[in-house]
């Protein structure tokens, strides 16, 4: 625990410091990113302790002005501080080289780090004040990392979005703790889950819950702030952010899940049918987009879906009493948060690297890069497979996991198990195939091909030492593969930890073997893949080349001048699918039709502002400022009517009261 | 005893001399020890050691406690700051006047106003007796105004003569509350104190209190900025100069306020009276939110932002207090985390004041790269202002939602937090879009309003309102809870 | 004392009535004389105190002699009209006058009710002149008037204590008296300035501070 | 739960797979009146193919050369994981049909990129229809998928089809029909025959599966087309593993029926395939969705039923 506390400490002050230094940029570099990795290491120490040998940590008490504070490291916490200590490190070294080699890069290590501290105390804050206070801090560290690149307006929109976003969380998640605190009679977790709610307030405390911490990890209608801050922040930002400030919504709301004994169904209906509407909505909002970083976010939002799917699914299996679905679920979740980390802070930055070298964002006008940044081309296309949760990836093995558990859920004999297997597999299915066809055509719009841009000046791929961070999330990708099997061992563990307070489901009623089992074969197949494959392909290249040759123009059908504007652009590519989905979507297209035989010079573009921001908040906020500005005429500088204001409140309150006497 | 009197008298002595002082170093050097030795004195009087004085006419509890340290806190930092700020406007002679001649000029009425005024506001809050109260707190009214006429033109004299106007007119009728008062107290009450009327609350009569309260209310409210009677506050506070506005918002509000808990303190003690009067307290504090929150709202002059704010936090106070229980520590904590950050803001409105030369919001862009340290704080402030932990306002703020909820009134707890929110979202954009962005094409001279006594100030108060949110010292956890006790409050 | 009272009542609802500033200078100087003698009565009983005497004796020199002057010699300084250009007519002033005659005489009767007040025809002029007060406040143009206006209040609040018999020590109401004084005194004083700033003394026109407008740069962020 | 058995069967099934696209053929020449080309054809054309020197575009990358490779391991892995012969798979296990699906998908996403590496129009085109339609046949799959497990309350695939018995059938015969079709229609999707595409055309601008093939050229070419087929057959064995019940039967019997039932499937898509028209590529989608509506609809009729 002590360690813990040392790392937050140790991180803070190297962003202090780097701070202060920040006029030599290299020491400033040196500390910022040390204090970081030295600091996540550190902290690592005690969490594998709790997670593997499941050993509890001294509590520690703090003595905040709303009374004692209790810190401890249990292990959910231990669990969710892995992803933030995972990116911490990897963002901080990707981040560190990148400052070493240019000027521009990211370094904002003041509020980098504080970021990263807030969401360590957030994840041993077993109090509620503490909590909100790590939760604050997070925020506006993230905030003014969003607003890094100040001079540019949309950056500075964006920020205003999240903060606004997440500050109308934070009022629901007041609400929340102060109803919790004032019925508890203490601000402290512990108290709480003593207390005995009533099934209307654990309610209403489940639903701010879900208002509140769904803000920060993209709930439907509330996810409005998330693209444009992963868009518009610099790429090792947005990664974390991505990777690990999301997930904190959910740490958040399995937390409050934990403290709330009599669970409803309802809840896991909510939640099932949010995740869905997330996912899918998400993925047809990606498939639209024409920015690259944007896109990955909205990937971002659709993974939340699925976990969001995965949770509500556990939450009903919980009050059918399913305690193998129920561990399954949550375990599935708990891996698809960690892997969806791994994944998307390698999709971030790489995505980074490319907005770098050929400075822009645009899908339109990229292409052909793979063959100038073929090592940054392998990671993203790695980095996409999994993501796309296609074998033989990680991704691949929780979203086996979330299915196994829909599967089993079909085999209960019940009408509404069916229908919650169909929402999850059906569901599932489809955003799956829907995240296949965005990183297809993410991939194979930005990497392959030829580059669509008419002139683009000699790009290299990234310096090696840059490569190093790239290399340790690649690895984690295949250790997360491969020892999947073992790791659902823990991860049922830590689910069973957060269902105790409501069924008091035994470790040993998860039936951990049942998904031992399947996960192995899945292991092997996919590692056999991976073998059979890469041999194939270096056989066929080395043995049976002979006389090939790559020297000529791709097959045009016959057409004598083929031209890189000829290829299929990003918007074209995801038309088909946008059009199915335009309802929702609602695309901008700008052009005019192409007409007669002889064509006159025509253009088309289509883009996707998401609906929900245009449709539902815009004229929410606009409707607030058409009712609230009239109301300033009251101060209209007339000195009469002041007096008149005076006087009436002094009469009214006279009259009604002195009547009332 | 000594101490206290000294308090209220040194000021007035000092403050006449430097009318006839003819050097201005020697002015503001004085104005400086004196700021000094009442920080001193006050520090001296309020660790205890001076125990509970209840005299007839002054006397020292938890409330002038806390109340006297923040005022006097505040003014040695106005004193600092204007040390500088005097310097960067010409003062010129009083105009003569159908023969009477305003002695000396524009900074020397400054100098010697400013101690006045902290004079009236000590005796405002040392003293006991209800007449001498409103004695003092009317005798603010009369020492601020040349203050925000201190420029001399003819927005400042419009301000200056609404506030004369509406506070003279408001406190008039709060000196009918305190007549209504002395009329509840049957023969054998001795002392016209809050203690002495709550040792026979007995013999008052609940009728005569109720009325008296609501005179208080409307009259002291219309001083301390309670909506609708608030109308005076952001022509004042955005025309003043930064220090005064930083007085006014973050003193003499409270010295208003005291005004009305004085009152307060005896309905505790009657029974029926304390409902009504926090019923009233309620509709008040939520009313003067929601007002905030509607002026704050694309508010194009920061000054005047920053003058709603301090509406929207007399609100919160009112609303604390009207909510009992804990509520009214938390209130108190608030007052004091209120009057440290908002003071500064106002204070670091000067700085950028300074140097844009113009209190219009779109005039001001980039303030973090043309004046590093005031965006710094400037942005600090306001995170600090709209209760973002650490600050200690986070603290107050979320322990009212708490009692809110505790006496199960959702609507309350909705409201408030619903114009909180609106505050923020108002705040934030207008915070956003002077700190951040490119550096304006016309060039300024950022260094012009970053010098050490203005950034000084500023500095320890921010700081002190982050440590308090950290950390609540015991000395400053019993001062609240003191208070908060003499209110029929919990503690926090 | 109820003679003395009736009398001031009368005296609002003239200067509610009244058109020229002069008179209703003047008007308030004679209300200070009444307002002067009240104390003396309220002892009853024949002997005076001493406080009594001091009060009285300040009452008058300040409020009928020094301020009265004070005031004059503004109106006579600023080229300003000496009509007082009310917003509401004089009749309908007095009217209004009338109602509000009632509504303190309701009050004042909610009251009584619940307890003895020693004279309600004092306490019913107070309130009225409360109120007549801030009518005049409210709807006078000029500065000048109110400052009248704030004068009549002012008086009413004396006449309401006076009424209640709610005794202070005699130091409170001298420091009450000084700060009335100083009070209308300042106000003389900016009455220069305003007339010297705008040459005209019409506080309606006081309206270059408001909230009014409406910034739209300020906007930018938040319109998406 | 690995059948050492059904390993040989399925190797088998394999080998002889490109006998389903001949079949196929055969029984289009046959309406059309036709001699028809051999059912041998395809072992011809790999042969022929397998010959040959292959040429690249200049635009491609290794993903390209990748790309027949993971299709044709991922495939044959598939291969595996499904029940042969009336018997249980190779490999079988609780989820087995989800890493089946995801095989193939892991196959279809490389074919996608390779066909964007080329930077030809025409594959792009036919590289965002492949996605579209195989995002909408998968829930269908999956939809009917559930209703068998619910009936059997199994969730791995042998376990399914052993526990699915022609009395299954009898109590609701409409839902097993449903499904049936609907995979049909999957199966259609999947392996881009007719009505969805046509594996013979002409014109580039109407193909989805073939045009993203356009630039392969010998062996590359020959192991799509291999995977091809191998893709056909897992499908086939799912939809007779589906129709047909036959695990009570001995191992000869079961090895002569499911080729005859094998044999069948591919002469109803051959029938198909000659009286259906292709359709325009507009109501393609609709067609997909249409399938996931039976299988909705198999769903509803087994909630009323239980």
């Amino acid at each position: 625990m002590q360690q813990f506390l040392i790392a937050i400490a140790l991180i803070t002050t190297g962003g202090i410091l780097a701070f202060i230094t920040r006029k030599t940029r290299d020491v400033s570099t040196i500390v910022g990113a040390g204090s970081a990795i030295i600091g996540s290491l550190i902290a690592v120490v005690p969490v594998v302790r709790v997670l593997f040998n499941s050993v509890e940590l001294p509590l520690l008490l703090l003595n905040l002005p709303l009374g004692q504070a209790t810190l401890r490291l249990d292990a959910v916490s231990a669990f969710f501080s892995l992803p933030v200590l995972l990116l911490l490190a990897v963002v901080a070294l990707f981040a560190g080289i990148e400052a070493a080699h240019d000027k521009h890069a990211h370094d904002g290590w003041l509020f980098f780090n504080f970021l990263g501290a807030a969401m360590l105390l957030l994840l041993v804050a077993a109090n509620a004040v503490l909590f909100l206070v790590a939760w604050e801090m997070m925020s506006v560290a993230a905030f003014f990392l969003i607003a890094w690149r100040d001079e540019i307006a949309s950056a500075r929109n964006a920020a205003w979005k999240f903060l606004v976003a997440s500050h109308i969380g934070t009022a629901a998640l007041m609400l929340l703790f102060a109803m919790l605190g004032a019925h508890a009679g203490s601000y402290e977790f512990a108290q709480f889950s003593g207390a005995h709610f009533t099934d209307g307030m654990a309610s209403v405390a489940f639903f701010l819950a879900l208002f509140g911490f769904g803000v920060k990890f993209g709930l439907l209608p509330l996810h409005v702030w998330l693209p444009e801050a992963h868009a518009f922040a610099d790429a090792p930002v947005s990664a974390v952010l991505s990777g690990a400030m999301i997930k904190m919504g959910f740490y958040g709301l399995l937390r409050i899940l934990m403290l709330l004994p009599n669970i409803s169904a309802s809840w896991g209906w909510v939640m099932v049918a949010g995740g869905l509407l997330t996912g899918i909505f998400a993925m047809a909002m990606a498939l639209a987009q024409s920015d690259l970083k944007k896109v990955v976010a909205y990937s971002s939002v659709e993974n939340a879906g699925i976990i969001t799917m995965a949770i509500g699914c556990s939450i009903l299996a919980i009050v059918w009493k399913q305690p193998f679905i129920a561990g399954a679920a949550m375990a599935g979740a708990l891996l698809h948060i960690l892997n969806h980390a791994v994944c998307k802070g390698m999709i971030f930055l790489a995505s980074g690297v490319v907005y770098h070298t050929i400075g822009t964002r645009k899908l339109e006008v990229m292409g052909g890069i793979a063959r100038s940044m073929p090592f940054t081309a392998t990671c993203f296309a790695i980095g996409a497979t999994a993501i796309a949760g296609l074998p033989p990836f990680n991704s691949f093995i929780s979203e086996f996991i979330i299915f196994v558990a829909g599967l089993q859920v079909a085999t209960l004999q019940e009408p509404a198990a069916l229908l919650l297997a169909f929402l999850i597999m059906s569901g599932l299915a489809l955003i799956g195939g829907l995240a296949v066809a965005t990183y297809a055509r993410t991939f194979g719009l930005v990497f392959l091909g030829a580059p669509r841009q008419e002139k683009r000046h000699e790009i290299s791929d990234i310096a090696p030492s840059l490569r190093l961070p790239f290399m340790i999330l690649l690895g984690f990708i295949l250790v997360l593969t491969v020892t999947s099997p073992w790791l659902v061992e823990i991860l049922l563990r830590v689910a069973a930890t957060l269902m105790a307070g409501h069924q008091g489901f035994a470790l040993a009623d998860l039936q951990g073997e049942l998904l031992h089992k399947p996960l192995i074969i899945v292991v092997q197949f996919s590692v056999a893949l991976l073998a059979l494959v890469i041999a194939g392909w270096q056989l066929r290249s080395r043995f049976f080349s002979t006389g090939d040759r790559s020297d000529r123009p791709t097959w045009d059908c016959g057409y004598a001048a083929p031209d890189a504007r000829m290829q299929y652009t990003s918007s074209s590519f995801a038309q088909t699918i946008v059009d199915i989905f335009s309802p929702v979507v609602r695309p901008y297209k700008h052009g005019e039709k192409v007409t007669g035989l002889f064509p006159q010079h025509a253009s088309f573009r289509s883009d996707a502002p998401d609906s929900l921001l245009r449709y539902l908040f815009s004229p929410l906020f606009g409707l607030v400022d058409r009712i609230l500005l009239p109301l300033r005429g009251l101060q209209h500088g007339r000195l009469h009517l002041y007096i008149c204001y005076v006087a009436i409140t002094l009469l009214a309150l006279l009259l009604w009261k002195v009547v009332a006497i | 005893m000594i101490t206290a009197y000294a308090l209220i008298i040194l000021p007035v002595i000092t403050g006449v001399i430097s009318l006839f002082i003819s050097s201005e170093r020697v002015r503001r050097n004085l104005l400086m020890i004196v700021a000094f030795i009442h920080l001193f004195m006050s520090i001296l009087l309020c660790n205890g050691s001076a125990g509970e004085l209840n005299g007839v006419w002054l006397g020292l509890d938890a409330l002038s406690r806390l109340f006297l340290v923040i005022t006097s806190l505040l003014f040695t930092g106005s004193a600092i700051y204007s040390m500088v700020y005097l310097d960067k406007h010409p003062h010129f002679n009083g105009p003569a006047i159908a023969g009477l001649r305003m002695p000396g000029n524009s900074n020397a009425i400054f100098a010697a106003c400013m101690q006045l005024f902290l004079a009236a506001m000590s005796l405002s809050i040392l003293s006991m007796h209800f007449g001498l109260q409103w004695i003092g707190i009317e005798a603010t009214t009369l020492a601020s105004t040349p203050l925000i006429y201190y420029h001399r033109n003819r927005r400042s004299l419009e301000a200056a003569w609404k506030y004369m106007i509406l506070c003279s007119v408001g406190i008039a009728l709060a000196l009918m509350g305190v007549f209504f008062l002395a009329m509840t107290t049957s023969s054998h009450v001795q002392q016209f104190t809050p203690a002495g009327l709550s040792l026979f609350s007995g013999y008052l009569k609940v009728e005569w209190l109720k009325v008296a309260f609501i005179f208080f209310l409307v009259g002291y409210g219309t001083k301390m900025g309670l909506a609708p009677m608030h109308t005076w506050l952001p022509d004042a506070h955005s025309e003043a100069p930064s220090p005064v506005s930083a007085m006014l918002s973050g003193a003499l509000l409270n010295c208003a306020f005291l005004g009305i808990l004085r009152i307060y303190q005896v309905c505790v003690a009657v029974p029926g009276a304390a409902v009504f009067a926090n019923e009233l307290l309620i509709i008040f504090g939520l009313l003067s939110l929601a007002v905030s929150g509607i002026f704050i709202l694309h508010q194009p002059d920061y000054k005047r932002m920053l003058a709603y704010s301090s509406v929207e936090h007399m609100g919160i106070l009112a609303l604390g207090v009207g909510l009992g229980g804990s509520a009214i520590a938390a209130a108190m904590l608030h007052a004091a985390g209120h009057s440290l950050v908002k003071a500064s803001l106002f204070l670091l409105s000067g700085n950028v004041l300074a140097v844009y030369a113009s209190k219009k919001v779109e005039d001001v862009k980039a303030l973090l790269k043309a004046m590093p340290l005031t965006g710094a704080l400037w942005l600090a402030g306001f995170f600090a202002i709209t209760g973002t932990p650490p600050f200690t306002t986070f603290n107050s703020e979320f322990a009212i939602v708490r009692v809110a909820l505790q006496s199960g009134s959702w609507k309350v707890a909705t409201l408030y937090l619903l114009f909180l929110l609106l505050v923020f979202i108002g705040m934030l954009t207008i915070f956003m879009h002077m700190c951040f962005g490119k550096k304006g094409e016309q060039e300024v001279d950022g260094t012009a309003g970053e010098s050490f006594w203005q950034i000084l100030p500023p500095v320890v108060f921010l700081t002190t309102a982050l440590l308090l949110g950290l950390y609540l010292p015991d000395f400053v956890r019993n001062t609240i809870d003191g208070a908060a006790l003499l209110l029929g409050g919990k503690a926090l | 004392m109820n003679g003395i009272a009736t009398l001031l009542a009368i005296t609002c609802l003239l200067l509610l009535g009244s058109s020229r500033i002069l008179v209703s200078i003047r008007m308030v100087a004679f209300q200070g004389v009444l307002l002067g003698l009240l104390p003396l009565f309220v002892s009853g009983t024949g002997h005076i105190g001493v406080s009594a005497l001091i009060l009285t004796v300040t009452n008058i020199g300040l409020k009928s002699i020094l301020l009265p002057w004070l005031l004059t010699r503004a109106l006579f300084a600023s080229g300003a009209r000496r009509e007082i250009e009310p917003f509401i007519g004089f009749g309908t002033s007095i009217l209004s006058g009338v109602f509000l005659l009632a509504v303190s005489g309701y009050i004042v009767n909610r009251l009584q009710s619940t307890a003895a007040i020693s004279s309600s025809i004092t306490l019913i002029a107070g309130f009225f002149m409360v109120f007549s007060g801030l009518f005049l406040l409210i709807t006078r143009r000029k500065a000048l008037t109110q400052t009248l206006g704030f004068l009549v209040l002012e008086n009413g609040v004396f006449t309401t204590g006076l009424s209640l018999g709610s005794e202070f020590s005699v130091y409170v109401e001298l420091g009450i008296l000084l700060d009335v004084f100083v009070g209308i005194f300042l106000m003389g004083i900016m009455l220069f300035h305003i007339d010297r700033e705008f040459d005209h003394l019409d506080v309606d026109r006081f309206n270059e501070l408001s909230d009014l407008a409406v910034d739209v740069v300020s906007n930018e962020e938040a319109s998406e | 739960m690995i059948n050492h058995s059904s390993i040989l069967i399925c190797l088998a099934m394999i080998v002889l797979s490109p006998l389903l696209p001949g079949i196929i053929n055969k029984t289009k020449a046959f309406f059309g009146g036709r001699q028809g080309p051999p059912v041998l054809q395809l072992y011809f054309d790999i042969a022929k193919l397998l010959r040959k020197t292959s040429v690249y575009s200049e635009t491609t990358t290794a993903i390209t050369r990748i790309a027949p490779f993971v299709i044709l391991f991922s495939t044959l892995a598939a291969a595996l994981l499904v029940p042969v012969a009336f018997r249980s798979a190779s490999i079988s296990f609780s989820g087995d049909i989800i890493l089946l699906a995801y095989l193939l998908g892991i196959g279809r996403f490389f074919m996608v990129l390779a066909a964007l590496d080329t930077g030809s129009a025409f594959e792009g085109m036919g590289a965002a229809r492949e996605v579209l339609y195989s995002a909408l046949a998968e829930p269908a799959l999956f939809c009917g998928l559930l209703v068998l497990i619910n009936e059997t309350s199994q969730t791995s695939l042998s376990a399914i089809y052993e526990k699915l018995t022609a009395e299954c059938w009898w109590q609701n015969p409409m839902t097993f029909l449903l499904i049936a079709v609907s995979w049909t229609i999957v199966l259609l999707v999947e392996n881009a025959r007719i009505p969805i595409d046509d594996p013979n055309t002409h014109l580039e601008l109407t193909m989805i599966h073939e045009v993203m093939i356009l630039d392969y050229s010998s062996k590359d070419l020959a192991i799509i087309e291999f995977a091809g087929a191998v893709k056909l057959a897992v499908f086939s064995s799912l939809l007779v593993g589906l129709i047909f019940s036959g695990n009570e039967l001995s191992l000869p019997l079961q090895l002569l029926a499911f080729t005859a039932a094998m044999t069948l499937v591919a002469m109803i898509v051959g029938v198909v395939e000659s009286t259906i028209a292709r359709f325009r590529l507009l109501h393609v989608p609709k067609f997909i969705v249409g399938s996931g509506a039976l299988a909705i609809i198999a769903l509803i009729l087994k909630l009323s039923g239980n």
